[in-house]
């Protein structure tokens, strides 16, 4: 074993003793240590997807001296670590772009905290990412539940309590029915290491026995993961805390951490119950239909919202529907397409709430759209970063949405009937609901004030700031143009999945 | 100029419909506004006129927004009376029959799950035994429950420590006071120091004889269950929780001055720092000898005597200090806000 | 029902969740609110822990060298409840905190009350 | 199944049934420290010590101190501002 199958590992450790690190470091210097970490898990994980990519199948790690039944282990493979790297490389580029306005919602002596929280909310990610364990899953959703919680609540007003105390709710119980759903698997199999469960539920299946638990078990599992990552008809505790928590926060809570939910949730799927199964159980068509209405619905109210936050935190919930959709078409292309979203929204979404940040901040702190107004005037970049992260959602060609809407499209194709029939039409009105809401957002920024409105003047915000927007810009533009290879491995990765 | 100034500012269900009757330019009449003053270029008077359509636009927009409160807070009326009767019983019927229905389901299954205390189980299959037979003569230690999570599992045992030193970090972010830069406290915290001075008991004897004989004893034990973690039940967890019980009895009874003698942030800071890094680079270490196969190099001892389990104990007693800090800056937290 | 019996601490346990979350929903006190989610994590935990439990068995403690499967209980399920009871503690302790931090501004514990005053905060 | 475990099992379900339909939050509280610590003997006798001492130290101590200490603030607060009504 060389040195760099070691690296996931390495990634995972850094994440943690930073976060530790961090509690005894004054405010400059645990944000240094925070950026570094996600710098360091970048070219780590790089390293790992260049390694893995040379790889025929994935390798397992062992977390201890025992191997797989008996020990921990996290297990790596290209799409695992395909997704550590742009998890880690959009948290980089986020940090650089949204630490500099951490002195607006954290006090002084609570940086270093909330650099704990940055920190540790990566390290559950990563850990999320490469695990092979369900308790172990269980263990670090409760820790990014945890970090994400605080992550909202730094900024202490009457709104992200009230948010907070809602996701909290939430988000326990959607632990519980994990938990729950975990229990059962574990008292009908035995086993709690992905692998192992696998072959077990494959008997179980084929003997016909505990038939009746396991489907519960899936729903109850599948359920957990779907309230935590705000699937349509469980999105309430969503709007809220993504539009009233700190920008920075809210661009790591809807852009990385749910992401993690439903890739713990692809996981158990391809690894643990299997494919096959999920479509005989018909779980698939649930999860299709609630990311079609999703699609729909949260587009609709988005578009009735008069806060430009919730407006994107609602098309948050719209986008998370896309990658339902993809998910519950079953078949490989969908799949595919579905995490090519996960990627595309994260760097999206991330920039969206940053740049939407910077253009409120010089419109005097104001919301609505009326004093939204020249605002891309006032602040160039952050204009342009907007326009172009707006027409990714929109999906304009040459963006990461339009190749994420034609995957879809063509794995719907794949279907007849009325499966083709919704995922077009889902598609085609999602996009038209996208374009009225975020081209009249885009209008308006670039739309002279028709009053005079008194602007306060604002520190322009630091050229690295913008660097890094732009850079998110470029890694839109190429996920849109250069998207070939990231399916290529996004294909070959979910083969070996299972 | 009949019409309202912009259609962003009315409620959003009008929105959509207006949107679905009139297209999507009728959204935007402010540009159609615009655009029609722009093109009639008269200065002066134009601009004029201009400033006193403006100055009544924006009293219409402030009167507009009044009725939308005055709306709203009839609505609120409604919900906080009838309407919240109406709608808490639907609430409440639907919650009542989801719950049942859910109970309903789970009974269902639970009727065909292994039986209870049979040894059959699937539960009972080649990782028991190991555990059992071997776990012995590869952790060192004679608990096998401590031997699992600490060394078979230490890697969730480790993220569940990850999770009560966040959990401290997240409280402290929620109601810890900070001092101004120079170190002088703000108003906040004064009033929450007499605040605790004031609803707090002082110094009361009984109480503080009874604490004397209590603690020292309550220590002690919890002191015993750490350190025979690996020998009999307990372990980190609940022995760290027994210790902060006896450190917030004495908190109670002496109050802060006394306590913060030997237990300030700084010791909170420090202990809870050292033993989560020993604990997460001894893990580090012992996961990387293990997946590359090379030896771990630390004795394991004689099963039974004190001195076993390699790194059990060493990691027990982190996880125990670890726990009794977390537990106690909680306590601390809770009355007034720090230490 | 006689499976039921058989398999009477889980079906306690069940029951146990459904009461918990029945509390979740419909108590508006933030308090009652953090019990009964502890309530159901509990119940959750005596379902899993019921899993490990053999009749006639001891606990997993090796006495006098015997090391023998039909010695002992299954280990398994302790050690995850040993795991899952920390983490609700600590998740009580945050619910506590916050439920501290809304009272001092708002002077209820009622949820739906809270979110009306935040809500008009706003206006 | 012996008989004791069957009672202490009901009091568990009447111990949950008791916590949202008691008026007093104190009560409640107090009512949830007895579920807790039936729930350390039921798993006393289903034979996992180490559970039974975590919950007894965990559960019904430290997380009734914490509620406790919450109860105390919560009326330590609702003082303060009935006073402040007073003097105005």
């Amino acid at each position: 074993m060389s040195l760099v199958h070691n690296f996931p590992f390495f990634s995972i450790l850094l994440c943690m003793v930073a976060g530790i690190f961090s509690s005894m470091l004054k405010k400059e210097a645990a944000k240094w240590v925070t950026l570094s970490v996600s710098l360091g898990v970048l070219v780590l994980s790089a390293f790992t997807l260049h390694l893995t990519l040379g790889l025929d199948d994935n390798y397992p790690f062992m977390m201890g001296h025992v191997p797989a039944p008996w020990g921990n282990e996290i297990r790596i493979g290209r799409l695992e670590a395909l997704m550590a790297t742009g998890v880690s490389a959009v948290l980089f580029l986020s940090l650089i772009a949204g630490f500099y306005h951490a002195p607006a919602f954290v006090s002084e002596q609570k940086t270093n905290l909330y650099c704990i929280m940055v920190d540790l909310a990566l390290a559950a990610v990563l850990v999320l990412i490469y695990t092979n364990d369900l308790f172990t899953v269980y263990v670090f959703i409760e820790i990014m539940t945890i970090a994400s919680c605080a992550l909202v609540v730094v900024r202490q007003n009457g709104h992200t309590l009230v948010a907070i105390t809602r996701y909290m709710i939430m988000h326990l119980f959607g632990s519980g029915l994990l938990l729950l759903g975990i229990a059962m698997l574990y008292g009908i199999t035995g086993h709690l290491l992905m692998e192992p469960l696998g072959i077990a539920v494959r008997q179980l299946v084929l003997t016909g026995q505990y038939n009746g638990p396991l489907t519960v078990v899936i729903a109850l599992i599948t359920a957990g993961l779907a309230i935590k990552s705000a699937m349509f008809p469980f999105h309430g505790w969503a709007p809220d805390t993504y539009a009233f928590a700190p920008p920075l926060s809210s661009a790591i809570l809807s852009g990385i951490i749910s992401k993690a939910y439903i890739f713990v949730m692809i996981k158990f799927f391809y690894r643990v119950v299997g494919m096959e199964l999920i479509i005989s159980q018909q779980v698939h068509q649930f999860l299709f239909i609630c990311g079609v209405a999703g699609m729909i619905i949260a587009s609709v109210l988005a578009i009735s919202q008069r806060d430009i936050r919730r407006m994107i935190a609602y098309s948050s919930v719209a986008q998370i529907g896309y990658v339902y959709m993809g998910l519950g078409m079953g078949n490989t292309a969908g799949v595919e397409a579905a995490v090519f979203q996960m990627l595309v929204h994260a760097t999206v979404k991330s920039v969206l709430f940053l740049s939407t940040y910077e253009l409120i901040n010089v419109s005097g702190d104001r919301k609505r759209f009326r004093y939204l107004h020249g605002a891309g005037y006032r602040n160039v970049p952050a204009g342009i970063v907007f326009t172009f992260a707006a027409m990714s959602m929109v999906g304009i060609p040459f963006t990461g949405g339009f190749i994420v809407k034609l995957n879809l499209a063509i794995s719907g194709m794949a279907f007849g009937g009325w499966v083709r029939a919704l995922v077009l039409i889902a598609l085609a009105m999602s996009t038209l609901l996208n374009a009225v809401y975020f081209l009249h957002t885009v209008v308006s920024i670039y739309r002279r004030p028709t009053q005079e409105l008194v602007y306060p003047a604002v520190d322009p915000m630091p050229r690295y700031a913008a660097a890094a927007m732009l850079a998110s810009l470029l890694l839109i533009v190429y996920l849109g143009v250069g998207s070939e290879p990231i399916l290529q491995v996004i294909e070959t990765g979910l083969k070996t999945f299972s | 100029m009949s019409k309202r100034r912009s259609d962003w500012q009315t409620r959003p269900q009008a929105r959509i419909r207006k949107w679905f009757q009139q297209g999507f330019t009728a959204l935007d009449d402010e540009i159609i506004n615009q655009i029609s003053q722009q093109t009639i270029q008269q200065p002066e008077v134009s601009q004029m006129m201009e400033a006193q359509r403006e100055a009544m636009d924006t009293r219409r927009y402030e009167r507009s927004l009044a009725l939308e409160r005055l709306e709203r807070h009839e609505l609120q009326a409604w919900v906080r009376t009838r309407g919240r009767k109406a709608i808490g019983r639907v609430y409440v019927a639907l919650a009542l029959a989801m719950a049942v229905l859910m109970i309903f389901f789970l009974l269902e299954t639970v009727a065909h799950m292994p039986r209870f205390g049979d040894p059959n189980a699937p539960v009972t299959n080649e990782v028991t035994e190991r555990y059992i037979t071997r776990g012995v003569e590869e952790t060192g230690a004679v608990n096998i429950v401590a031997g699992m999570i600490l060394d078979y599992r230490a890697f969730d045992t480790l993220g569940e420590s990850t999770v009560l030193f966040i959990a401290a970090s997240a409280v402290l972010i929620l109601l810890r006071i900070d001092r101004r830069k120079d170190g002088t406290p703000v108003q906040e915290l004064i009033a929450a120091e007499s605040d605790d001075r004031h609803y707090e008991p002082r110094a009361d004897r009984i109480l503080q004889g009874s604490v004397m004989v209590l603690t020292p004893i309550i220590l002690l034990f919890g002191i015993y269950i750490i350190l025979n973690g690996h020998l009999s039940p307990g372990g980190g967890f609940s022995g760290g929780a027994i210790i902060s019980a006896g450190l917030i009895l004495y908190l109670d009874a002496f109050g802060f001055d006394k306590a913060g003698r030997f237990f300030t942030y700084k010791t909170f800071a420090w202990v809870s720092f050292f033993s989560l890094s020993f604990y997460a680079l001894a893990k580090a270490y012992s996961f990387y000898m293990g997946a590359n196969g090379l030896p771990s190099g630390i004795p394991l001892g004689t099963p039974g005597a004190i001195l076993s389990g390699g790194l059990i104990m060493p990691l027990n007693i982190a996880v125990g200090m670890v726990v009794s800090c977390t537990m106690y800056i909680f306590y601390a937290l809770f009355r007034k806000g720090g230490l | 029902m006689q499976l039921l019996y058989e398999n009477l601490e889980q079906t306690v346990a069940v029951i146990l969740f459904g009461i918990g979350f029945t509390i979740l929903l419909l108590q508006r006190n933030l308090i009652r609110k953090i019990i009964g989610l502890n309530i159901m994590d509990t119940a959750i935990y005596l379902f899993l822990a019921s899993m490990g439990y053999i009749s006639g068995r001891k606990a997993p403690i090796v006495v006098d060298g015997v090391t023998e499967v039909s010695a002992y209980i299954n280990p398994i399920p302790a050690g995850l409840v040993l795991t899952g009871i920390v983490v609700s503690v600590s998740f009580t302790g945050i619910l506590l905190a916050l439920t501290v931090r809304l009272y001092r501004r708002y002077n209820t514990l009622d949820i739906d009350v809270i979110a009306l005053l935040a809500k008009g905060e706003d206006a | 199944m012996s008989f004791v475990h069957i009672i202490l099992l009901g009091m568990l379900i009447v111990c949950a049934l008791a916590v949202s339909l008691t008026r007093h939050l104190l009560t409640s509280l107090i009512v949830y420290m007895a579920y807790s610590l039936i729930m350390a003997v039921i798993w006393m006798l289903m034979e996992s010590p180490d559970l039974a001492i975590t919950e007894a130290a965990v559960g019904a101590g430290i997380t009734s101190i914490l509620f406790f200490v919450t109860l105390k603030k919560i009326r330590a607060i609702r003082e303060e501002g009935s006073h402040e009504q007073a003097e105005k």
